[in-house]
């Protein structure tokens, strides 16, 4: 067990918790604040997982951008309870099937191991040389996107 | 020499409908924003056609640059295959050009504004993409996805006989569109019975490129009457679009029906079409037909030239008489084009473009009367330089150059036309130089009659141009001056294409 | 040294023709010293020029600019300094200078000054491009923006009708001309390949005799036009409604030479053929002769003014076509100075008269004038000059220059030429002074005519011009004065000069500067060889002054009875209608190709093709129809069928589609976990399936 | 058991957790963290993956997880959208009540 290891499954078990926490935590805000916690481990993972621009990335456009929307959205709405779960029963009982069933799939299997760091550089050169025609294309996306969003949003009135 | 941007031709291909969408919603929230939309697409759209010329190989301007070429359903030879050479350039060019224009030039548009900018936006993805596609299916289907938002435009931001315009435009050019389908089909299917390969590969088809490890030509697998009607079938369906006399009525009622940024595109674009499918499909594909059938052909550009422009002399709506004039110079682009050598060719190249940019500056002024003075009528307008003196000055600078003054771009082409002519007739066609006279008579009297003598209408409310139609006719006149004076911004593009060509096929 | 910079003469003027167009409005003057200066500096250069290439030898300078490349011939705009171009950059560029000036004076205050200026720029550098250039190409670029340029000039009062009309007409008559000769060029590159003029006079005299006359007359046509000869000269008249420096100009140094200069400059294509040789001649005297007398009858100030240009060019055409190049040449020099003087004159009358009768017509009417030589000294005798140097009195230049033409007809021995061109000296001298006497003799005439009494009230406003117009005429008259002291010094000289750019064709000039060519007199009739031709064309000159003095100064011999009665009556009815070439150009232009071939094409497009059209799309409908009908009974039932089955089939299935948006996701999931099963079991149970469907996992 | 699998089964847990949130909860802002959790539990498997092999294909992994966190927030963004305007009409943000394929 190398420090290496024990960070790792200790940012995982964070992981793991919180996910869960944002998922049934009682209070709606508890939930995005645990999303929030969650997604920033997330990007502590990447992190050690050799991919540091991605990491970067996770942290200011999800941790940064996505809670801070969820968290501006709750403001805006006015606070009233959650209605109680439904489904629990089969939601429960499909979701543990399915978990199963990829375990036992997986159990076979033996993953590869390695340790591949991709220079921040290198990737931005790849972007944006090979997948230029993406990026424009995802840019239009986004901008189209926005478009609508702000059109669902003000378009009413 | 700039480095080619990848997929640069995708991207400028498909730049413009991908943004459409978008400019249809941003029509629904205000139609302004529609338009600075669509203002912006078409001018990044020319800025990246500006790097494709500028990234272009002059010296290999006879060669497909920026190829790309992807299956889509090989086994009946149909590829996506897109690339430029020397004369698609040219026309990427004008289009790009033209589509900034008319889109600044659409102000006067004030109903369903998305909807217009997203069928503008579309109709310039398909004119680029019959441009540059050199498999000729996917051509054709470009050939024909003009037609859809040209109809609507039309039908729903048209004059008063709008859907009489329309559809007989649709149903008019359709016809040469299926024609010239046929044509292919049968192209294809002979060329398949003779080589055992299905293709749609122009280049294969003409024998520019290698197939099963051989040159084969289409027209070398055709006896002399097939080759002879299978070119005049192609010439037919390029005919209609250019248009060639009998078969042009669809053009006047088009052109006065349409608003006038699309008859800026009608004009400078779609008619351009035509004679770039003569110059680039029925030539090559068979050369001893366009040979044999070149003193008829002449005739009937000759009768182009004179009978648009007799017809134009009587006009009394200034755009009918400008979409007369349009015939009468796509008359010179047929002849350049048929009479086998560099002069001709470059000549109708040349006419191409500076028709494009001339006529375009034509129809928005047009269109700028219509808006202001509520008539085209020639006799009507009257005066117009005491309360319009900007959009007066400009109308004369276009009037110029449509009559062929040198230092502006028409003269350039209507000289190596006639050069042209004369190399390969003679006196013969001397008749020809006739043709300036004409055009001379009826601008020259328009002009008159519309910028000088004492003014007609009340004029205290009328303004004068606003700042986009100052810019985008700016630079129309910036471009019609320069080509005049130096035209080799656009002779170098096509010096080598044009001499590969000529020593090809004549 | 300079000569390196032969460009900027012509390209200095137009670049501040675009200047002045775009900032005119806020200099002093409104442009007016861009104009001056744009002149100025061309003069400057020009004069440079000359005196470098005449002390280095340097004829034949030239300085290309590729314009575009086709195939493997390139076009150029070229530039040549040689004797031909020198002489007129230097013309053209002074008389600019002068007009320039004058301007400064009677545009005074007239609407839309910049855009004058900056036209007369132009105007300038394009007639500077049209005598610089070396090639068919450029030049044919100056002589459409010259034809450009008068039309706008011209038009310069748009305002006014008869002003934008004869704008039309102007550059209309002209293209008719140039078509002719872009023809002629088109024909010479197809045969040889190349525009450049030097070139092509070498080669094109070994072309074939037929087509060799031919392009010569097609070149000669283009200088018709442009030259307003018979039969293309209706426009010039009508010209005469732009501004009077415009006139001037335009009649001086640039429009109308140009056609007298290409003569000049392709004269060994012309040449060549003796047919077209006798062509030129013919039309030149021709027109000399008919124009002389349309000016007999003109009450038109400046109409008469432009009679007598017209008379004048086909003097010089005259002379060209019976070879005397260098008379020809010099008749150019000396009547750009004292045509542009007469004029400027006219200008200045008419510019005083304007400010009396309050209308454009009448102040050009000679009617209206009379007696105005005591309060417009300088004008008056200015003129005096000038109408003197067009009779071709001694000692003045045109003496000299008229004389150089009509011995070269008299070599030549063609009687016709000849007698025309003598008769027409006759006829000049008679119409000019008639022109100078009712203008400046007798009494003030506006008046009476007006049916004004407030005579003195009128007659306080009678004044001299400014300083700034009166003083470009004196120069004007001096440089007419002095041309007739320095040409008989010169003559000799001056056809040796000009013999230097000839010689290299193989044509020499003779001793009085006539080309040694072969000319065929068509008609050989009576010419008195005998007496010296200055006596010939004195005494008729003499005679011409004497009987205008006669008439219209002493009224002794009464022009009214002439002309009220019998053959008289008939000859004035013929010449006030210019022998009906007006009607002429009206019933070919608008009655023909307008009212009936434009109207006959109009209708033939709208009722036949487009009635073919729409009558086969009516057919169309009515197929359609019956198709509707089969279509409505049979095919339809078969796709409601099919439509029904459909919708009974959709009711069944949208039970599962509850709207509850946590079924789906398990849906998912249980599709999912399907797909994982099958993963599990596929490669086992189904690969046989699989393996069929042609489907590699 | 590696770390590759140790960080493959964690993901798959928590794409468990997402997958639960998704099918038992109502509430709209609830689902799209759900949905957020799960994207996460995605792309950290690919990432994890590209970890362990070449360069160049590290690279386009890496490529596809930018993209997809692009999209995470705009799907993000219009959902939220989407919410607000939900929200507008019905008075609440819970989804079962947009079965309706009608004007409110």
């Amino acid at each position: 067990m190398d420090l290496y290891l024990v960070s790792l499954l200790t940012i995982l078990a964070i992981a793991a918790i919180s996910a869960f926490l944002a998922v049934e935590s009682r209070e709606l805000m508890h939930g995005v604040f645990f999303l929030g916690v969650f997604l920033v481990t997330m990007g502590a993972i990447y992190f050690l997982l050799g991919a540091e621009f991605i990491g970067v990335v996770q942290i200011l456009l999800y941790a940064g951008g996505v809670v801070v929307l969820l968290i501006f959205a709750l403001m805006l709405l006015p606070r009233r309870g959650e209605r109680e779960v439904i489904y629990r029963g089969p939601g429960t009982g499909i979701v543990m099937i399915f978990l199963v069933l990829f375990f036992l799939m997986l159990g076979k299997s033996s993953p590869p191991s390695g340790a591949v760091r991709v220079p921040t550089s290198l990737l931005a050169e790849t972007v944006l040389s090979q997948y230029l025609l993406l990026i424009l294309l995802l840019s239009l996306l986004i901008i189209v996107i926005l478009v609508a969003a702000s059109y669902l949003v003000g378009g009413e009135r | 020499m700039l480095q080619p941007i990848p997929h640069e031709l995708t991207i400028i291909l498909f730049f413009p409908i991908l943004s459409a969408p978008i400019a249809y919603l941003l029509g629904r929230i205000e139609g302004k924003y529609a338009r600075w939309f669509a203002i912006i697409v078409t001018l990044v759209e020319f800025l990246l056609t500006l790097h494709l010329a500028l990234a272009f190989n002059i010296a290999k301007s006879n060669e497909l640059q920026f190829v790309e070429y992807y299956d889509w359903v090989p086994q009946f030879g149909i590829y996506y295959l897109v690339g430029v050479d020397g004369l698609s350039l040219v026309m990427v060019l004008l289009t790009a050009i033209l589509s900034l224009a008319a889109a600044i030039g659409s102000n006067h548009i004030e109903e369903r504004e998305g909807f217009y900018y997203f069928l503008f936006l579309l109709m310039e993805t398909s004119i680029v993409g019959v441009f540059i596609s050199f498999n000729l299916f996917l051509f054709y289907i470009f050939w024909e996805m003009v037609l859809v938002p040209m109809y609507f435009l039309i039908a729903i931001w048209g004059g008063p006989r709008r859907k009489y315009a329309a559809i007989k435009f649709f149903i008019y050019t359709h016809v040469g569109g299926v024609v010239m389908l046929i044509s292919f089909f049968y192209a294809y299917w002979v060329y398949y019975l003779n080589t055992g390969v299905f293709t749609f590969n122009l280049y294969q088809l003409i024998g520019l490129e290698p197939i099963n490890g051989g040159y084969a030509a289409v027209a070398s697998f055709l006896p002399r009457d097939i080759g002879l009607i299978l070119f005049g079938a192609l010439f037919f369906g390029f005919a209609i679009k250019v248009p060639v006399v009998p078969l042009h009525t669809w053009l006047p009622d088009a052109h006065v029906e349409a608003p006038s940024p699309i008859s800026v595109i009608l004009a400078g674009l779609l008619l351009k079409m035509g004679g770039y499918g003569i110059i680039r499909i029925a030539i090559p594909m068979i050369p001893f037909a366009a040979k044999e059938l070149a003193w008829p052909i002449t005739i009937l550009a000759l009768i182009n030239i004179f009978y648009a422009g007799f017809v134009a002399l009587w006009q009394a709506d200034f755009k009918r008489l400008v979409a007369y004039s349009s015939i009468s110079h796509m008359g010179i682009v047929v002849l350049g084009s048929i009479v086998g050598n560099v002069e001709g060719l470059t000549g109708a190249i040349f006419m191409m473009f500076a028709h494009g940019l001339i006529n375009g500056l034509l129809f928005l002024l047009a269109g700028v009367y219509k808006h202001h003075l509520h008539t085209r009528i020639i006799e009507e307008i009257g005066g117009y330089t005491t309360y319009m003196p900007l959009a007066s000055a400009f109308l004369v600078v276009g009037g110029l150059a449509g009559l062929g003054l040198p230092g502006l771009a028409a003269f350039v082409a209507e000289f190596l036309t006639i050069l042209g002519a004369f190399k390969t007739w003679g006196l013969r066609v001397a008749v020809v130089v006739f043709g300036p006279v004409l055009s001379a008579g009826y601008i020259l009297w328009a002009v008159q009659r519309i910028v000088f003598g004492p003014s007609k209408t009340p004029h205290e409310t009328i303004k004068d141009l606003c700042l986009p139609e100052i810019i985008s006719f700016t630079i129309l006149t910036f471009l019609i001056v320069l080509l005049g004076v130096y035209p080799r911004v656009l002779t170098d593009i096509t010096a080598q294409f044009t001499s590969f060509y000529i020593s090809k096929y004549f | 040294m300079f000569i390196e910079y032969a460009w900027l003469v012509l390209l200095v003027p137009i670049f501040l023709s675009l200047l002045t167009l775009l900032i005119g409005k806020r200099t002093p003057q409104e442009g007016g010293y861009f104009g001056v200066v744009g002149a100025f500096f061309s003069l400057i250069l020009s004069i440079l020029i000359a005196l470098e290439t005449i002390t280095n030898n340097l004829y034949g300078y030239k300085s290309v600019f590729k314009w575009l490349t086709i195939g493997n011939n390139s076009l150029y705009f070229s530039i040549i300094i040689d004797q031909l171009s020198l002489i007129m950059m230097l013309i053209v560029s002074f008389i600019a200078t002068l007009i320039m000036v004058y301007s400064f004076g009677y545009m005074h205050g007239e609407e839309g000054l910049p855009r004058y200026y900056s036209e007369m720029l132009l105007f300038v550098g394009s007639m500077l491009i049209l005598v610089m250039a070396a090639d068919f190409l450029f030049l044919f670029v100056g002589w459409e923006l010259v034809g450009i340029c008068s039309y706008l000039l011209i038009g310069f009062w748009y305002k006014r009708p008869p002003a934008a009309s004869a704008a039309k007409k102007a550059f209309l008559t002209t293209r008719m001309g140039d078509i002719f000769m872009l023809a002629g060029i088109a024909y010479l590159y197809y045969k040889f390949g190349t525009l450049d003029i030097l070139e092509l006079n070498h080669l094109a005299p070994s072309l074939d005799i037929k087509i060799l006359t031919l392009i010569g007359i097609f070149l000669f046509i283009g200088a018709m036009g442009k030259s307003a000869q018979f039969p293309l000269m209706a426009w010039l008249w009508d010209a005469m409604e732009g501004p009077t420096t415009v006139s001037a100009i335009l009649h001086s140094s640039t429009m109308v030479k140009a056609g007298v200069y290409l003569v000049l400059r392709a004269y060994p294509i012309i040449s060549a053929s003796p047919q077209s040789l006798l062509f030129v001649a013919y039309i030149g005297s021709f027109t000399a002769f008919i124009a002389a007398t349309m000016a007999l009858v003109e009450w038109d100030i400046k109409r008469v003014l432009a009679y007598s240009t017209i008379s004048q060019i086909g003097y010089m055409m005259a002379a060209l076509g019976v070879g005397g190049y260098a008379p020809g040449y010099l008749h150019l020099i000396s009547h750009a100075f004292f045509k542009a003087l007469l004029f400027l004159c006219a200008g200045s009358v008419v510019h005083m008269m304007h400010e009396i009768v309050h209308d454009p017509w009448l102040s050009r009417d000679m009617r209206y004038m009379g007696g105005l030589y005591r309060p417009m000294k300088i004008t008056a005798l200015t003129m005096f000059i000038g109408a003197l140097a067009l009779a071709g009195i001694f000692p003045l230049s045109g003496f000299w220059s008229k004389d150089a033409v009509i011995e070269a007809a008299l070599e030549a021995g063609d009687a016709v030429v000849y007698w025309l061109l003598v008769v027409t000296a006759f006829l000049t001298a008679f119409y000019i002074m008639r022109l100078w006497f009712n203008t400046f003799w007798g009494e003030f005439r506006a008046p009476q005519m007006l049916k004004e009494h407030r005579h003195s009230e009128v007659k306080a406003h009678i004044h001299e011009s400014p300083r700034v117009m009166t003083v470009p005429l004196m120069i004007l008259a001096g440089v007419s004065v002095l041309l007739g002291f320095i040409m008989p010094l010169f003559k000799e000289s001056f056809a040796e000069f000009l013999g230097g750019y000839l010689e290299h064709y193989g044509i020499t000039l003779e001793h009085a500067g006539i080309a040694h060519i072969k000319f065929e007199p068509l008609v050989s009739g009576y010419i008195p060889e005998v007496f010296p031709v200055w006596g010939i064309s004195t005494i008729f000159a003499g005679l011409g002054i004497y009987v205008a003095y006669e008439a219209y100064a002493t009224k002794r011999l009464a022009i009214d009875k002439l002309v009220a009665s019998g053959v008289g009556k008939v000859l004035y009815k013929i010449l006030d209608a210019k022998y009906g070439l007006d009607h002429l150009y009206l019933l070919l232009s608008e009655k023909f190709a307008w009212k009936c071939l434009a109207r006959a094409a109009d209708w033939f497009d709208v009722k036949v093709v487009d009635g073919i059209v729409n009558g086969i799309a009516k057919a169309g409908v009515l197929v359609a129809k019956g198709a509707d009908m089969f279509d409505l009974g049979v095919i339809d039932g078969i796709v409601n069928g099919i439509g029904i089955s459909l919708k009974k089939l959709g009711g069944w299935l949208r039970k599962i589609e509850v709207g509850i948006i946590q079924i789906y996701i398990m849906l998912i999931v249980v599709g999912a976990i399907f797909l994982l099963l099958l993963g599990f079991f596929a490669p086992t149970y189904f690969s046989p399936i699989i393996r069929w469907l042609g489907i590699s996992l | 058991m590696n770390e590759t699998s140790i960080i493959l089964y964690s993901s798959i847990i928590m794409f468990a957790i997402g997958l639960y949130g998704l099918t038992t909860r109502r509430n709209a802002i609830r689902m799209l963290i759900s949905i957020e959790i799960l994207l996460n539990a995605a792309n950290l498997n690919i990432i994890n993956f590209a970890h362990r092999t070449a360069l160049t294909n590290a690279m386009q992994a890496q490529v596809l997880v930018l993209f997809s966190i692009a999209l995470a927030a705009i799907e993000a963004a219009i959902g939220i959208g989407i919410f607000i305007n939900l929200y507008r009409i019905y008075g609440e943000a819970e989804i079962d009540i947009a079965k309706k394929l009608r004007e409110v």
